[in-house]
C-alpha cells in the first residue's frame, strides 16, 4: 500500500497511535495511576482527531462580526463542542477514578491492581 | 358338544391347585415347626384317597376321550386367528395313553415314597396340575395352545424339581427353567416365523407350508425351523442343550424324576413331530442341511449320552444320562424323515417311557429303603429285594434292545428307516452308532444287574427288605410287564404308528 | 376437557390448605377427586368431542389446546384407569412415609398434567405438559428427603430436562417445517417446505426421539430410572411404570406416527439407529435387572427394557408396529404396576428391600406373591397372560417389516423374555422354596396387607388374565387405531 | 404539537435534577421521593407509549426546537417507550426490593448519594433509549457508567472498590473505543443525528467508498458496547460488580444497565447504521461466535462457582450473549427475539438477584450453596421467587424464558450455517442452566439435618415481616408469567416497534 495517504494527513495517524499508546496503557499496566494516564491520553488523543476534523485551512472561527460572510468561510464548530463536551467527560471519568485510587490505596497501601486481587483472595472476602 | 373331554384336562388342574392351597393355608399359621412333614396320618389318608381317586377319575376320562373317535373343541380366541383349540388325533391318543399309564403308576409308587420326602400335599398338587397340562399338551390341536401348555408344563414341573428344597436342588431346578426356557423361545422365535409363512397354525398332517410365502425367504425358514428343532429339543434333552437333565433328575424325588424323563422328556418329542411334521412338513426339510444338522446333533447325543452315563457312578445320574441317549434315538428316528424311522421312534418314545420310569423308580424304592445312591453301594442289593432287581433287569434289558424285550422293536424299526432313508452316509453311520450305544448301554446297566445278584461269597444277606413296600413293587412290576408285552406283541401298536406314518408323510 | 385437566391440579393445589380434621378425611376428600375425575374422562373418551378446544394462545402460533383422538384415548384411559387404584393403594401405603399432605398434593397435580399429555393436541401443548410433568413428579421422588433420594432427584431432573431440550429442537422444527403444529395422523411436514433438507430433518428427528426417549429411559439415558426407585412405592409404581415413562412412550408415538410421519421416516438411516438404540435397551435393561439384588431396582430395570419393547414397536413405523407398541404400552402397565405393588407391599410389611432377605416370605404373604409370580409369569409372556399378547403382535409386526434389523428385534424381545423369566422366577423361588432348614420363626408377625393393597392387585392380575385370554377386540380397536399408518 | 410529546424530554431531566434535589432531601424523604420519581417516570413513559401506539408513527422532538444538523434530537417510537416504560418498572421492584439490604450495607451518610446515582442512571438510561444523536448518546453512555461504578462502590468494603475499579477501566476502554467509532463515523460522515448518518452511510454503501473506515467505525462502537455490556471475551469484571454489590445494585446493573448499552447497540445497527448495511457486514457474524460462547462458557462457569450471587452473575454472561446470538443471526427474527430476551432477562435477572439475597439473609448472610440448604422453607416468598426465576431461565414453559427460547430457535431455523450452531447452542446451555440452576432450586428445599438446625439458628422469614420485598418479588413472579403468557400483545408491540425503528 501507499504511505502517501498516511503522510499526507498525519495528524489523523498521530492521533491514532496516540489512542494506541492511551488504550494500550489503560489496559496492560498494572499501576492504576499509570492506567488512569492512559485513559487520558486516549481520551486527548479523540480530541484531536476531533479538533482535526474540524479544522478547515484558511476559514474562520464561526463568530458572527458586522458585516456577516457566507457559511463557507467558517468552520464547523460541532467538532469544539464535542471536543468541549468530551473534556468535561474524561475530566469527571478521571476525577471517579482518582478517587477510587485513593480508597484503594488507603485500603491496601498499594497501587497494583493485582495484588490487591491476590490479597483480597487470600482474605478469602 | 364335546367340551367334555376338556374335563381330563380341569380336573386335575383343579384338584391340584385346590391341595397347592390348602397346603398354603396351612404354613401360613404354622410358625417355627417343622413345616416338611407336618401331615398327620388321617390327614395323609385323606390326601391319598383324594388324589388316588382324582388320578383314577382324570385317566379314565382321559382314555374316554382318547379313544371315542375324533373330538375338538375350539375355545375363545387368544388372539383374533388364534383360537384356543383342541383335536384329538391319532398322535395325540398315543401320547395320552402312555401318559396316563405312566402317570397313574408313578402316583401310587409315590404315595408311600413320598412319605420320607415331606411337603406332599404341595408335591401332589403339582403332580396332578401337571397331569392336566400334559393332557392338555397333547390334546392341543394348533401350534400356540400346544406352546401355551408346554410353558405352562415347564412352570409346573419346575416345582417338582425343587421338591426337597435343598440349595442344589434349587440351583438344578433353575438350570431346569432356564433351559426349558430357552428351548421355549427358541421354539416361539420359529412359530412367529410359521405363523407368517402357514396357512394355518391348525395342525395338519403333511404340514400346513404356504410355497408362495415361504418363497423367497427360504433360508430365514430354515433357520427358524432349526431354532425350533433345537428348542423343542432342549426338552427332549438333546444336545447343544441337554445338560439340564443329568442335573434336574438326580435331585428331583424319584417319581418326579421318572416322570420327567418318562413323559416330560417326551413332550418335547411331541413338540418336534408336531412341528416337522405337522406344520413344516417333511417335503420341505428333506436333504436339507437342517435336516443333516439334526442328525448329527442326534447322533452325538446317542453316543455322548450313553458314554457319559457309562463312567457315572450316581445311580439316578446315570439313568438321567441314558435318557439323554435313548430320547436322541427318538429324534434321530424322526429327523429321518421317513415311515419306518418314525413308527421306530414313536415306537422307542412309548417303551422308553414305561422302562425309565421303571427303571427310576427302582431307583427311588432303592433310596427309599437303604439310601444308597452309587452304583457301586448296590452290591447284593438283589439278595434284599428280588423282585425289585428283577423287573430292573427287565427293564434294561429293554432299554438295550435285547429281543425279545421291547426295546429291540423299535430299534429293529429305527435301523431298518435309517437304512431306507435316503441320506448319504447316515444310512451306514446311524446304525452304527445306534448298535455302539447299545453295546454302551449294556455295559452301564447291566452291572447292577450283576453286582445285585452275584455280590460274592463274603457277602451276608439282609433279606425281608421288601416287605412294607409293596405300595411301590406293584407299580414297577406292572410297568415291566408291560415292557416285556409289548416286546412280544408289538404289531398292533407298530401298525398303527405305521397307518399315521404314512398320513403324514 | 380442560375440566379433567385442570380439576385434579386445582384441588391438589387447594390440598394442603384444606382444613382437614383427620387423615381419613383427606383420603376421602382425595379419593372423591380423584375418581370423579376418572369418571369424567371415561365419559369423556366414550362420547368424543370432535372439535379441539383451545384454552389459551401463548402467540402466534403457538397455543394451549385439546383434542381427544385415538391415541389419547388409549393412554388417558390407562390413567385414569389405574389411578384411583394406585391412590386406594397409597392410602395404606403412605402410612409410613409421612408428609401424606403434599405427597398427595403433587400425585393429585401429576394427574391432571398426565392427562393433559394425552389430550394435547399439538406438539407445542405436549412439550409444556411434559415439561411440568418432569417438575411436578420431582417432589415426589425427593419426598423422604434422604440424601440419596436428593441425588435421585437431582438425576432425573438433568436427564428429563436435558432431554427436553433436545425435544425442543424436534417441536421448532414441526413448527417451522410442518404444515401445521396439530398432531395429523400420518405426519404434518410439508414437503415444499422439506425440499432438500431431508437429511437434516432425519436428524433432527433422531435428536428430538433421543431428548423425549430420556422419560422411557431408553439406554444411555435410562440412569436415572433405578435411581428413582427411592420413591415412595406408588410412585415408583404409578409414575415411573405407567404415567411418566409412559408419557414419554406417547410422546415418541405422536412424533413418529403424527408429527414426522412414518412415510418420511421409514427405511431411513435415522430408522436403523433408532432400532439399533432400542435392541441395545431391551437386552441391556434386563441383564442390569438380573444383576440387580434390590427389588425395586430390579424391577426398575425391567421396566426398562420392557418400554423398549414399545419404542421397538414405535420405530418399526408400520400399522402393525404401532398396534404391537399400543397393546404392549396396556398390559406393561398393568403387569409392572401390579409387580411393584407386591414389591411396596413387601416393604411395606417387611422393610425388606433386598431380594436375599425375601427368603420365606412366599409363606407368610402368599397372596402377595402369588400375585406376583403371576405378574412375572405376564411379563415373560406366558401365553394366555396378557404379556404374550403383545410380545405377539410386535414379533408379527417385527417379521412383517422389511426391515434387515426387526428379525434380530425379535430375537432381543425372546432374550429378554428369557432374562425376565430368570430374574423375576429366582425371586418367586426364594420367597417360596427359602431352602431345606429355613428357619420361619423369623418371619412370625408378618402377614398379606389389608385389603386397600389387596384390591388393586387383584384387581390386576383379574385384568391380566382378561386381556389375555381376550385380547381380540382391543387388539382390533387398535388395529382400526393404526390404519392410517400407511 | 401535543404536550405529551415533551414528556421524554421532561423524564430525562426530571430524573437528572431529582438527584441534586434528592441529596438534600434526609434519608428517609429521599428514598420516598425517588420512589415517586421514578414512579412519575413511568407513568409519563406510559402516557408516552400510549400516544406513539395510537399514533402508529414515530415523532422526532427537537430539543430547543434547533433543526439538524445543529439541534439535538429525541426519536420515540413503541419500542424506546416500551424500553422506557420497562426500565421504569424494573427499576422501581428492583429500588423496594432491595430497601431492606441497602438500610443495613451502606452507611446512613452514603444512602442519599445511592439516591442520586440512581436517579442520574435512570436518566441516563432514558436519554440512551431516546435520543437520537449520537455524540449525546456516547455523553449518556459515559453518565451510565459513572453512576454504575457509583452504585457498585457504594456498599463500602474492599472487593465492591476493586470492582468498581475493573468495571470502570472495561468500561473505559468500551467507551473510548466508542468514541473512537463516532469519530470515524463523524469524519466520514458529518453528522451526528443518527437518522442523517443513515443517509450518508447508505449513500456510501451504494457508491462503495469508504468501506474499510465504516467497517471499522462499526466494528469499533460494536466492541466497545460489547465490552460496556460484558459480552463473553470482556466479561472479566462482571462477576465481581453484580456479586458483592448491594442487591439493588446488582439487580439493577444486570438487568438494565447492560440492557441500555445492548440497545444503544441496536440503535446504531439500526438506526445509524442501517440493517441493511449490517446484514452483510461481518461484524454480525464475530457478535454471533462470541455470543454464542458465551452462552456455553458463562454456564460452565456458573456451574463451577459456589456462591449464589455470583452464580447469578455468570449465567447473566450467558443470557447476554443469548441477546447477541440473536443480533448475530442477522434477522428481524432474531432481532426481535433479543429485544424480547431483554425484556424477560431484565425481568428474570432481577428476581433471581432479590430472591437470592433474601434467601442468603435467612441463612447467615452466606452465599455458599451449603448454608443455603432448606433456605426455601425459611423464606417462603423467596425460595418460590427463586423457583420461578431459575425456569424461567431454563425455559420452563408458561415462563418469559421459554418464549424468548421459542422466538431464537425459530429465528434460526432455515439460516443457512447458522441455524445448527444456533439450536445445539440453545440446547446444551438449557442443560447446563438446568444443573446449575435447578441444583439451587433443590438445594434450598433440601431440610437440615436436625443437628444443623440446632448448631445454626437461622431466622425464619415470612412475607408479613417483609411486605415490601415480597410485593416486589411477587411482582416480578408476575411479569414473568405475563411475558411467558401473553407474550402476544408484545411481541405486536415490539415488532411495531422495530419497523418503526429505523
Amino acid at each position: 500500500m501507499n504511505f502517501s495517504n498516511l503522510i499526507n494527513n498525519y495528524e489523523e495517524a498521530v492521533a491514532m497511535i496516540l489512542f494506541g499508546i492511551g488504550f494500550s496503557n489503560l489496559l496492560l499496566q498494572k499501576n492504576l495511576i499509570k492506567k488512569i494516564i492512559g485513559l487520558n491520553i486516549m481520551d486527548t488523543a479523540m480530541y484531536l482527531f476531533l479538533a482535526l476534523k474540524g479544522y478547515i485551512a484558511g476559514r474562520k472561527a464561526p463568530i458572527v462580526v458586522d458585516g456577516v460572510q457566507s457559511v463557507e468561510a467558517y468552520i464547523n464548530p460541532i467538532p469544539a463542542g464535542l471536543v468541549l463536551t468530551g473534556i468535561v467527560v474524561s475530566v469527571s471519568v478521571t476525577a471517579l477514578m482518582l478517587s477510587l485510587t485513593i480508597r484503594l490505596y488507603r485500603r491496601y497501601h498499594t497501587l497494583n491492581l493485582d495484588e490487591i486481587t491476590t490479597r483480597l483472595e487470600k482474605e478469602g472476602l | 358338544m364335546n367340551a367334555w373331554i376338556l374335563l381330563p384336562v380341569i380336573l386335575p388342574a383343579l384338584s391340584g391347585i385346590c391341595l397347592l392351597c390348602s397346603s398354603l393355608r396351612s404354613h401360613l399359621h404354622s410358625s417355627g415347626v417343622d413345616v416338611w412333614n407336618d401331615l398327620k396320618e388321617e390327614e395323609r389318608g385323606r390326601l391319598h384317597r383324594f388324589v388316588g381317586i382324582v388320578l383314577v377319575l382324570t385317566a379314565v376320562l382321559a382314555l374316554l376321550a382318547a379313544w371315542s373317535g375324533e373330538h375338538e373343541v375350539r375355545l375363545f380366541e387368544l388372539m383374533e386367528g388364534i383360537p384356543v383349540y383342541f383335536r384329538i388325533d391319532a398322535v395325540g391318543k398315543m401320547f395320552v395313553t402312555f401318559v396316563t399309564i405312566v402317570w397313574v403308576a408313578v402316583g401310587f409308587y409315590s404315595f408311600l415314597y413320598m412319605k420320607h420326602e415331606g411337603e406332599e400335599r404341595r408335591f401332589f398338587g403339582f403332580f396332578l396340575l401337571v397331569y392336566g397340562v400334559l393332557i392338555a399338551l397333547d390334546f392341543a390341536g394348533n401350534l400356540v395352545t400346544m406352546y401355551l401348555f408346554y410353558e405352562l408344563m415347564t412352570l409346573s414341573s419346575m416345582p417338582l424339581v425343587m421338591h426337597n428344597g435343598s440349595k442344589e436342588a434349587i440351583m438344578a431346578a433353575l438350570k431346569y427353567l432356564f433351559y426349558s426356557m430357552c428351548g421355549a423361545y427358541l421354539g416361539l422365535f420359529g412359530i412367529f416365523f410359521l405363523y407368517r409363512c402357514c396357512d394355518t397354525l391348525t395342525f395338519t398332517a403333511g404340514g400346513s407350508l404356504n410355497a408362495a410365502l415361504v418363497s423367497g425367504r427360504e433360508g430365514t425358514m430354515l433357520i427358524a425351523v432349526m431354532a425350533m428343532l433345537i428348542g423343542f429339543g432342549a426338552k427332549a434333552g438333546m444336545f447343544p442343550l441337554h445338560a439340564w437333565l443329568p442335573t434336574a433328575h438326580p435331585v428331583a424325588p424319584s417319581p418326579a424324576s421318572a416322570a420327567l424323563s418318562a413323559v416330560i422328556v417326551k413332550s418335547g418329542v411331541l413338540a418336534v413331530v408336531r412341528v416337522v411334521y405337522y406344520m413344516v412338513g417333511t417335503e420341505f426339510l428333506r436333504g436339507t442341511w437342517v435336516q443333516t444338522v439334526w442328525m448329527t446333533l442326534t447322533l452325538l447325543t446317542v453316543f455322548l449320552g450313553s458314554l457319559l452315563a457309562f463312567r457315572e457312578p450316581v445311580f439316578k445320574k446315570r439313568l438321567a444320562y441314558s435318557t439323554v441317549s435313548q430320547v436322541s434315538y427318538v429324534l434321530f428316528g424322526l429327523s429321518l424323515l421317513q415311515p419306518q424311522a418314525f413308527t421306530g421312534a414313536l415306537l422307542h418314545t412309548v417303551f422308553h417311557a414305561f422302562i425309565k420310569s421303571a427303571l427310576f423308580l427302582t431307583a427311588g424304592i432303592i433310596i427309599y429303603q437303604t439310601g444308597k445312591t452309587r452304583v457301586d453301594e448296590l452290591r447284593g442289593i438283589g439278595k434284599e429285594m428280588p423282585c425289585m432287581l428283577w423287573c430292573y433287569t427287565f427293564a434294561s434289558l429293554g432299554l438295550i434292545g435285547i429281543p425279545p424285550m421291547s426295546g429291540f422293536v423299535s430299534k429293529w424299526y429305527l435301523a431298518q428307516g435309517a437304512l431306507q432313508a435316503s441320506v448319504g452316509a447316515f444310512r451306514y453311520l446311524g446304525p452304527a452308532v445306534l448298535l455302539a450305544s447299545a453295546l454302551l448301554t449294556a455295559g452301564y446297566l447291566l452291572p447292577v444287574t450283576i453286582n445285585g445278584f452275584l455280590p460274592g461269597k463274603d457277602w451276608k444277606v439282609r433279606s425281608g427288605e421288601e416287605n412294607g413296600i409293596q405300595m411301590m413293587l406293584i407299580p414297577l412290576a406292572v410297568l415291566a410287564a408291560l415292557t416285556i408285552l409289548l416286546g412280544l406283541f408289538p404289531n398292533p401298536l407298530a401298525s398303527y404308528i405305521y397307518e399315521l406314518a404314512m398320513t403324514v408323510m | 376437557m380442560a375440566v379433567v385437566i385442570l380439576l385434579p391440579i386445582l384441588f391438589g393445589v387447594l390440598i394442603p390448605l384444606f382444613p382437614f380434621k383427620n387423615r381419613a378425611q383427606m383420603m376421602f376428600y382425595i379419593e372423591t377427586v380423584v375418581l370423579v375425575n376418572s369418571l369424567l374422562v371415561l365419559c369423556l373418551l366414550l362420547n368424543r368431542p370432535e372439535q379441539a378446544f383451545v384454552l389459551f394462545r401463548l402467540n402466534g402460533n403457538l397455543s394451549i389446546s385439546f383434542q381427544l383422538d385415538g391415541l389419547g384415548t388409549v393412554f388417558a384411559g390407562i390413567v385414569s384407569a389405574l389411578w384411583p387404584l394406585a391412590t386406594l393403594y397409597a392410602f395404606e401405603y403412605m402410612k409410613h412415609e409421612g408428609h401424606e399432605t403434599y405427597f398427595f398434593m403433587f400425585y393429585t397435580i401429576t394427574y391432571g398434567i398426565t392427562l393433559g399429555i394425552a389430550f394435547s393436541e399439538d406438539i407445542v401443548t405436549m412439550y409444556c405438559f411434559y415439561e411440568m410433568l418432569t417438575l411436578v413428579t420431582l417432589p415426589l421422588i425427593m419426598h423422604t428427603l434422604s440424601r440419596e433420594a436428593i441425588l435421585a432427584s437431582r438425576t432425573y431432573l438433568y436427564y428429563s430436562l436435558g432431554g427436553a431440550a433436545f425435544a425442543f429442537i424436534g417441536m421448532i422444527f414441526i413448527l417451522n417445517y410442518g404444515a401445521t403444529a396439530n398432531f395429523v395422523p400420518g405426519g404434518v411436514l410439508d414437503p415444499a417446505k422439506t425440499a432438500g433438507s431431508e437429511n437434516l430433518l432425519l436428524l433432527i428427528y433422531v435428536l428430538c426421539f433421543l431428548g423425549f426417549s430420556v422419560k422411557t429411559a431408553m439406554w444411555p439415558f435410562g440412569a436415572w430410572l433405578p435411581k428413582a426407585g427411592v420413591a415412595p412405592t406408588p410412585v415408583t409404581a404409578l409414575l415411573h411404570a405407567v404415567a411418566v415413562v409412559k408419557a414419554g412412550a406417547f410422546t415418541l408415538m405422536r412424533i413418529t406416527y403424527y408429527s414426522f410421519g412414518t412415510e418420511f421416516l421409514r427405511g431411513t438411516w435415522a430408522q436403523t439407529v433408532l432400532m439399533v438404540f432400542v435392541i441395545i435397551t431391551i437386552v441391556y435393561g434386563c441383564s442390569r435387572a438380573l444383576k440387580e439384588t434390590h427389588f425395586k431396582r430390579r424391577l426398575a430395570y425391567s421396566t426398562m427394557s420392557n418400554l423398549s419393547y414399545i419404542l421397538f414397536g414405535v420405530v418399526l413405523m408400520s400399522p402393525l408396529g404401532l398396534v404391537g407398541a399400543l397393546s404392549h404400552m396396556v398390559f406393561h402397565a398393568v403387569m409392572k404396576i401390579c409387580s411393584f405393588f407386591c414389591a411396596g407391599a413387601v416393604i411395606y410389611k417387611t422393610g425388606r428391600n433386598y431380594i436375599h432377605e425375601l427368603n420365606g416370605l412366599g409363606r407368610k404373604m402368599p397372596r402377595v406373591f402369588v400375585i406376583f409370580a403371576i405378574s412375572g409369569f405376564a411379563l415373560m409372556g406366558v401365553p394366555g397372560l396378557c404379556g404374550f399378547v403383545s410380545k405377539w403382535n410386535l414379533a408379527k409386526a417385527a417379521l412383517a417389516s422389511t426391515h434387515p434389523l426387526a428379525v434380530i428385534g425379535v430375537a432381543a424381545l425372546l432374550i429378554s423374555a428369557l432374562l425376565t423369566a430368570i430374574y423375576m422366577l429366582t425371586i418367586v423361588v426364594r420367597a417360596f422354596f427359602p431352602g431345606r432348614d429355613f428357619d420361619y420363626s423369623s418371619l412370625d408377625g408378618i402377614e398379606d396387607p389389608g385389603w386397600m393393597m389387596l384390591l388393586p392387585l387383584v384387581l390386576f392380575v383379574i385384568t391380566m388374565f382378561l386381556f389375555g385370554l381376550h385380547s381380540a377386540p382391543l387388539i382390533r380397536a387398535f388395529t382400526q387405531l393404526a390404519a392410517f399408518v400407511k | 404539537m401535543e404536550f405529551v410529546q415533551n414528556f421524554p424530554f421532561i423524564c430525562i431531566i426530571l430524573s437528572l435534577f431529582s438527584g441534586p434535589l434528592s441529596s438534600v432531601l434526609s434519608g428517609k424523604k429521599a428514598k420516598w421521593w425517588n420512589a415517586f420519581v421514578i414512579t412519575a417516570i413511568g407513568l409519563m413513559n406510559i402516557a408516552v407509549l400510549a400516544f406513539v401506539v395510537s399514533t402508529g408513527e414515530p415523532y422526532v422532538y427537537r430539543m430547543g426546537h434547533f433543526s439538524a444538523p445543529w439541534g439535538n434530537e429525541i426519536r420515540v417510537g413503541i419500542l424506546e417507550a416500551v424500553m422506557a416504560v420497562f426500565f421504569c418498572v424494573t427499576m422501581l421492584l428492583c429500588m423496594l426490593g432491595g430497601i431492606a439490604e441497602r438500610e443495613e450495607e451502606i452507611e446512613e451518610s452514603k444512602q442519599n448519594l445511592y439516591y442520586i446515582m440512581v436517579n442520574l442512571l435512570l436518566s441516563s438510561l432514558l436519554a440512551l433509549i431516546y435520543t437520537n444523536d449520537l455524540f449525546t448518546a456516547y455523553v449518556f453512555v459515559e453518565i451510565n457508567t459513572i453512576s454504575a461504578c457509583g452504585l457498585i462502590m457504594i456498599r463500602q468494603n474492599g472487593r465492591t472498590i476493586v470492582a468498581a475499579t475493573r468495571y470502570m477501566i472495561m468500561s473505559l476502554l468500551g467507551s473510548g473505543m466508542l468514541l473512537l467509532g463516532i469519530c470515524f463515523l463523524y469524519s466520514i460522515t458529518g453528522h451526528l443525528l443518527m437518522s442523517n448518518i443513515q443517509q450518508a452511510v447508505w449513500n456510501l454503501h451504494e457508491t462503495g467508498m469508504y468501506q474499510v473506515p465504516l467497517l471499522v467505525a462499526v466494528g469499533l462502537m460494536s466492541v466497545g458496547l460489547a465490552v460496556k455490556s460484558a459480552l463473553f471475551p470482556f466479561h472479566g469484571w462482571l462477576p465481581d460488580a453484580y456479586g458483592y454489590s448491594t442487591v439493588s445494585s446488582a439487580a439493577i446493573l444486570s438487568s438494565l444497565v447492560s440492557k441500555g448499552y445492548i440497545f444503544l447497540l441496536l440503535k446504531i445497527f439500526y438506526r445509524v447504521i442501517g440493517f441493511e448495511v449490517i446484514k452483510d457486514s461481518k461484524v454480525i457474524h464475530v457478535l454471533f461466535v462470541f455470543g454464542i460462547a458465551g452462552m456455553i462458557i458463562g454456564s460452565i462457569d456458573a456451574i463451577r462457582e459456589n456462591s449464589i450471587r455470583r452464580m447469578i452473575a455468570y449465567s447473566s454472561v450467558a443470557q447476554i450473549g443469548y441477546i447477541y446470538m440473536g443480533f448475530g443471526l442477522g434477522t428481524e427474527l432474531g432481532v426481535l427475539s433479543s429485544v424480547f430476551h431483554i425484556l424477560c432477562h431484565a425481568a428474570t435477572k432481577a428476581l433471581l438477584f432479590l430472591s437470592a439475597s433474601s434467601l442468603t439473609e435467612v441463612s447467615g448472610d452466606s452465599t455458599s450453596f451449603f448454608d443455603l440448604t432448606g433456605a426455601g422453607y425459611r423464606n417462603k416468598a423467596a425460595g418460590l421467587a427463586f423457583t420461578v426465576g431459575s425456569l424461567s431461565m431454563v425455559g420452563f414453559p408458561m415462563l418469559g424464558g421459554f418464549i424468548s427460547k421459542i422466538l431464537f430457535a425459530q429465528a434460526a431455523v432455515g439460516h443457512a450455517y447458522k441455524m445448527l450452531p444456533t439450536l445445539i447452542a440453545l440446547a446444551v446451555s438449557t442443560i447446563l442452566n438446568t444443573v446449575y440452576f435447578l441444583k439451587t432450586v433443590i438445594r434450598i428445599y433440601t431440610p437440615m439435618r436436625s443437628e444443623e438446625k440446632k448448631e445454626k439458628q437461622y431466622k425464619l422469614v415470612t412475607m408479613g415481616q417483609q411486605p415490601v420485598k415480597s410485593a416486589a418479588l411477587l411482582c416480578f413472579v408476575a411479569l414473568n408469567l405475563v411475558l411467558g403468557l401473553f407474550s402476544q400483545p408484545i411481541l405486536t408491540l415490539l415488532e411495531r416497534g422495530l419497523s418503526m425503528f429505523a
